[in-house]
């Protein structure tokens, strides 16, 4: 254990240098696609982090995940698509502002969580998934009949969001920002984990009859991580919605709650900063195949099955935790 | 293990395709995988055709074209074009398929001083306020899919018709584009749902309303599902059905079969067509390929004509305004026969109705009865200012 | 009064097919409580075996022989290889590993077969129609859809109620120590109910070949309401899909076919016409989750 | 006054009545021993009392609360502690992140986000007091996977005590021991007699006769005797369900 802990933190530290150093030397080698494709994994990273939280120390294995990424690139998108028209909605004019928009987003986002989630903690197990998923689903086919907003075609946002009214053009200092909230997170999650409800969480992953025997209501503090883990997700498709300057229904869609659990498990079930290098590993693995070859699934299927099969603890585990006797 | 070799595999292949070469890269995002992949696949086959039949040159400029799959996902699409830009630093792009995949990959091309070539997807937000003078869609407007298949329902003398389309954007905008050409009535319009696989609902309401014909458009997979279905409802030889393109192509027909036979549709190029470019084509993809070419192929093959014939002009520099001038010249012998721009750099061409007709070897194909419209253009050039 | 008529047949007959698909997925989840999302695939595999050799040899039956062989053996194969690796692990590997599956099979498929349609015609015999009821012509085939689904789900409850495989299916399920105790081989009964899930998935296949499109992720378009089928049955009870597939078949038909007009009565055309179609969309979720909601583990819930 | 009073229980699965008109009562600070021969209906019972189980009728009162509609963690926090029959416990933690949980349980809302429980004195230092207890002080670091059999049931234990129970329902917490171990149990049990109402379920006749106050007979879902362990003894109902059905 002390072992592991030590590689971690040195891994923890290089990887910190490593995303800090890397819009200065891309720029040195002249490089700007480096920086977008690093933001896209710093979002997907947050993403695969939230999801972390659930199904890692939670066990609440949701197949609906990319909903909440989805309404929260969604709430972006239409606040500034009201404001563009100047049509406001509920009332509310629309805002082109960050700081407005994105604890929007998380808010939409987080209370589209805690209704699902309050339904879908009644269930447990198969259910538990297939529940989620049906939930995802209403989401996703919502937005695709909603014409008024593109529906399958999707939004595009003009430009990005202002943040303090400050253009943020630049990729460089985009990605700064989705690297600041990535690092906010993983501390915030983080301290999540080790306190007291983070104990009780884990505790009733791992045995939620005996939880309940000592006096936890357990579900009401599995709805608390659903919908904190709901919420990240929306800050997640709020800068998503930034880079892409576009959301589309497709980020709602199952098969991309599917590759958000592949992030998680790719980097290690329950351990924290593992899903970042699992979203990392999944997008280079995917593109690097898909670069390959066009017929990329026959390669990155069995990839998928061999990291199911496998690796349980992801790609963290075996780079922290040697195991005995190998 | 496994994850390292794969990584460095990555890299290395990311290594080769570094440094520019003194040919032109063209970047051909297409959709590959999913449903739809047959499309892509068609399109980049006949534009690779043009390519290969000039030695890897087009316009007499040696050109690499790089083609990756967009997986129909319009943020991966997104993504390939960004590291086409940035990373390839390629400039001139095509092969997009959808609408969806165009609206979120186009923009961020033209920004970044990009040209796009359209070989398929022709969306009105592009066509109208929001042209460009470095977009060109080579194809069609979408609506003039529909616009022509209402043009041929009138033609045909049909009075009273009900419409169906798929409950999203694209759906919507064939309903609206039919309506504009055909001016009969419309007793229902029927919207589906998206991966809908089964229609008894959908014809039994049909059955019950009675009309004179029937429109529908379900691109792909859908369209396959509702014309066999349709044939089995006994619905094919009570009411007749006017198509467009993307909903009977030849690929639909040969994969449907008898339940084709008698659909009229409207395209604005088939295998049949009389000219000489035409026959050479057709006889060239069967070869290479070992296959009919579809609609989607012949897209993709005048897509690379017109382009070659723009770098000719420019001896393969895309500098915007000597491109601009030689592609709107469209000084190219295409398949599908005459071909101009319109000022929104949208083309103005003929439709013709086409049947579907079975051999004498069993097989259906399309069948090419005459010309539906002339000169079509799109109704959402006069709002563009270019 | 007919239309009324006619659309309820057409529930049942949706109704036939989805049974013919949840039958296999809640077979073999509830016995050994794998979730298969690659069930899809399987569907894909028998329509394509059946297409292809029907299309060469222009023989249905041996078609439909193939398309079963080939959904069989591959059921059998990825038993082997990946699913039985699976049977003591979290459900969160089996959706993984099943997942990575569907990504394989879809582009191996592209790569061997292509990616165009395949054509797959109805049988002669079956192509007419049969007047049910004055002026309701009903396409004979797809009564026969609602036959197979019919016996099929007849067959079923006799094996399982009435041999002895089904005894040992139904022991294995709830006591796996005492079927292996009797001296069976318990990995042998586990292949064999993995293969004749997927040999129920071909056949679903091969069934709507004729009705569909067979073509690549063919099985995914499906795979989403299969589950929504078992989900809302009672994962494992093969009871629970049948009474869960006709509920879905009719919930989803009568909302296509009735929900427009009713929404038409009480606002305007254009945004009824876009609630309905939101609406009709997500009628089967919201069925499911209603279900849910009062039952937590379905209409017949399995085990303990 | 009773720490426990069950009247009219009744529990049927199916054709199955589990609990046939069960009647129970437990005095405040009692040892009370329910014995049974297998199938008596035990797990039911006890699930009745702890809130797992829902029963078809009759009522179940707690210090003159009636708790027969509450949950089971609404019963743990009116003071019911409970140990498992076949433990329950967090393999993944430490047993003393498991003791830790059980007094964290009794210290208000866990909807704490920040500090590390790990480092919480308030949760630690009568953590390892509840472990020096059943005599695990030196296992306290060790994940619960890495201890034996009879370390995990004197956890269980530990755990049960760490809740500061008004009532104590402890399902047959010898099951599995050596003697050793189990006389430890029984001098522990003895030792907190008279401090807490204690609920013992237990096969080992010798431990229940040296420490009960009263017994039940549990036969078929019904109590068919309630008495000192002198009075059980010579019963002849019991010596005919119980101990003739035994033979």
């Amino acid at each position: 254990m002390q072992r592991g802990e030590r590689i971690s933190q040195i891994l923890v530290a290089l990887a910190t240098i490593a995303l800090v150093a890397l819009p200065v030397v891309a720029a040195t080698f002249g490089s700007t696609y480096a920086v977008t494709l690093a933001t896209r994994l710093l979002i997907y990273g947050m993403v695969a982090v939230s999801l972390d939280l659930i199904i890692g120390y939670g066990g609440l294995i949701s197949f609906g995940h990319a909903a909440y990424f989805g309404l929260g690139g969604y709430t972006v998108a239409i606040l500034a698509f009201q404001l563009a028209e100047g049509v406001p909605i509920f009332g509310y004019d629309g805002t082109n502002e960050a700081l407005v928009a994105w604890p929007l987003a998380m808010l939409v986002s987080g209370l589209a969580a805690l209704v699902f989630g309050a339904l879908s903690l009644r269930t447990s197990g198969a259910y538990f998934i297939m529940i989620t998923l049906a939930f995802a689903q209403m989401v996703y086919y919502v937005f695709v009949a909603l014409k008024y907003y593109g529906g399958d075609d999707g939004l595009a946002m003009a430009r990005r969001n202002t943040l303090g009214g400050a253009r943020i053009v630049d990729p460089q200092i985009f990605y700064y920002i989705c690297l600041g909230l990535l690092a906010a997170v993983i501390f915030l999650v983080g301290r999540f984990t080790r306190s007291r409800f983070g104990m009780v969480l884990t505790g009733a992953r791992m045995n939620e009859r005996r939880m309940a025997a000592l006096g936890f209501s357990v579900m009401r503090y599995r709805l608390v991580a659903f919908v904190i883990a709901g919420m990240i997700a929306g800050l997640g498709g709020a800068l998503w919605a930034n880079l892409a300057r576009f959301v589309s229904p497709d980020m709602m869609a199952w098969t991309k709650s599917g590759e958000f659990m592949v992030m998680v498990i790719l980097g290690g079930l329950g351990s924290l900063f593992g899903p970042v290098l699992g979203a990392a590993a999944f997008i280079l693995v995917e593109s690097t195949l898909s670069e390959l070859t066009e017929y990329w699934q026959v390669l990155f299927g069995p990839v998928v099955v061999l990291i199911a099969l496998f690796a349980p603890r992801g790609l963290w585990g075996w780079l922290t935790v040697r195991r005995r006797g190998a | 293990m496994t994850f390292r070799t794969l990584m460095l595999a990555g890299a290395a292949a990311m290594a080769l395709c570094g440094p520019a070469m003194a040919q032109v890269k063209i970047g051909f995002i297409t959709t590959l995988s999913t449903p739809a992949g047959y499309l892509g696949e068609d399109a980049r086959d006949g534009f690779k055709l043009a390519v290969d039949q000039e030695g890897g040159k087009l316009g007499g400029v040696p050109v690499e074209v790089i083609v990756e799959d967009d997986k129909l996902k319009p943020a991966d699409g997104k993504q390939i074009a960004e590291k086409f830009l940035q990373s390839d630093k390629i400039k001139l792009f095509s092969g997009i398929i959808f609408s969806n995949v165009a609206g979120a990959v186009v923009p961020g091309i033209l920004e970044a001083g990009g040209i796009y070539v359209s070989p398929n997807a022709g969306p009105s937000n592009f066509a109208g306020k929001g042209c460009n003078a470095n977009y060109y869609v080579t194809s069609w407007q979408n609506d003039n899919l529909h616009e022509s298949a209402g043009a041929l329902a009138k033609k045909l003398g049909y009075k009273k018709m009900v419409l169906l389309a798929p409950n999203y954007q694209a759906g919507k905008d064939a309903i609206a584009g039919f309506k504009r050409l055909y001016g009969g009535e419309v007793i229902e319009e029927i919207y589906t749902a998206l991966d809908q696989t089964d229609f008894s609902a959908e014809m039994a309401k049909i059955r019950a309303a009675k009309p004179d014909a029937v429109f529908q458009f379900h691109p792909g997979g859908q369209g396959i599902a509702f014309l066999k279905q349709w044939q089995q409802a006994g619905l094919k030889d009570q009411i007749p059905m006017v198509v467009a393109a993307p909903s009977l192509e030849q690929k639909i027909a040969a994969a449907v079969g008898d339940a084709a036979v008698g659909v009229a549709a409207t395209t604005h190029w088939n295998t049949d067509l009389p000219n000489a470019q035409n026959k050479a084509f057709v006889e060239a993809f069967r070869k290479k390929y070992n296959r009919d070419p579809t609609v989607y192929a012949s897209q993709g093959y005048d897509a690379a004509l017109l382009i070659g014939a723009a770098l000719k002009a420019t001896g393969g520099k895309l500098d915007e305004k000597p491109f601009r001038e030689a592609m709107l010249k469209a000084d190219a012998k295409l398949v599908r026969g005459d071909f101009k721009f319109g000022t929104n750099q949208h083309p103005i061409q003929d439709w013709y109705e086409v049947k579907a007709v079975k051999g004498a070897d069993g097989k259906v194909t399309l069948q090419t009865v005459g010309k539906v419209v002339e000169k079509l253009q799109d109704s959402y050039a006069k709002d563009c200012k270019l | 009064m007919q239309l009324l008529i006619e659309q309820i047949l057409n529930g049942l007959q949706l109704g036939g097919t989805l049974f013919l698909l949840a039958a296999g997925l809640t077979l073999v989840f509830g016995i050994m409580g794998v979730i298969n999302l690659a069930h899809g695939s399987l569907f894909m595999i028998g329509a394509y075996g059946a297409a292809i050799v029907a299309g060469k040899t222009g023989s249905w039956g041996l078609g439909v022989i193939a398309g079963l062989a080939a959904a069989a053996l591959v059921g059998v194969l990825i038993e082997l290889v990946v699913i039985r690796r699976l049977y003591a692990r979290d459900h969160l590997y089996q959706v993984l590993a099943t997942f990575g599956l569907i990504l394989f099979f879809n582009g191996l498929v592209a790569m061997v077969v292509g990616r165009a349609p395949l054509l797959m015609e109805t049988p002669k015999v079956l192509s007419g129609f049969v007047e049910l009821l004055p002026g309701i012509p009903y396409p004979t085939y797809r009564l026969a859809v609602m036959g197979v689904g019919l016996a099929v789900a007849l067959g079923l409850w006799f094996m399982i109620a009435r041999t002895r495989v089904g005894m040992l299916i139904r022991a294995g399920a709830t006591h796996r120590d005492m079927v292996s105790a009797l001296g069976v081989d318990i990995a042998k009964l586990y292949t064999f109910v993995f293969g004749l899930g997927a040999l129920l998935a071909g056949l679903a296949g091969i069934v709507v070949g004729p009705i569909r499109s067979v073509q690549v992720g063919m099985g995914e378009q499906v795979l989403i309401m299969t589950f929504v089928v078992i989900v809302i049955g009672g994962i494992g009870s093969v009871r629970g899909a049948f009474v869960g597939a006709m509920l879905i078949g009719m919930a989803d038909t009568l909302g296509r076919a009735f929900l427009p007009g009713l929404l038409k009565m009480h606002m305007s055309g254009a945004l009824a016409d876009g609630l309905a179609g939101a609406l009709s969309s997500v009628l089967i979720y919201i069925v499911m989750a209603l279900v849910l909601v009062v039952r937590p583990r379905g209409l017949f819930p399995v085990g303990g | 006054m009773s720490a426990l009073h069950i009247a009219g229980l009744v529990k049927r699965f199916g054709a199955l009545t589990a609990t046939d008109d069960l009647n129970l009562s437990v005095a405040e600070n009692e040892l009370h021993a329910i014995i049974g021969p297998n199938g008596a209906g035990k797990s039911t019972l006890i699930g009745q009392i702890t809130g797992e189980i829902q029963p078809n009728s009759g009522t179940i009162t707690m210090f003159h609360t009636d708790v027969t509609r509450w949950s089971v963690p609404q019963r743990s926090l009116a003071g019911l502690a409970r140990s498992f029959q076949i433990t329950q416990l967090c393999q993944g933690f430490t047993a003393e992140d498991n003791v830790a949980l059980a007094i964290q349980a009794r210290q208000g809302s866990s909807f704490r986000f920040f500090a590390d429980a790990r480092k919480d004195r308030r949760l630690r230092d009568p953590a390892r007091a509840a472990l020096a207890r059943v005599g695990l002080a030196d296992r306290a670091d060790r994940l619960v996977e890495e201890l034996s059999h009879g370390e995990k049931r004197q956890l269980e234990i530990a755990i049960t005590l760490a809740m500061t129970p008004r009532l104590i329902l402890l399902d047959e917490p010898m099951a599995g021991m050596s003697h050793d171990e189990s006389q430890k149990i029984v001098a522990l049990l003895s030792s907190l007699k008279g401090t807490a109402t204690i609920v013992l379920i237990e096969h080992d006749m010798d431990a229940v006769f040296a420490l009960a106050d009263r017994l039940s007979v549990l036969v078929s879902g019904r109590i068919i005797a309630t008495g000192t362990a002198e009075e059980i003894r010579v019963n002849p109902d019991v010596r005919d369900a119980y101990l003739g059905g035994d033979a």
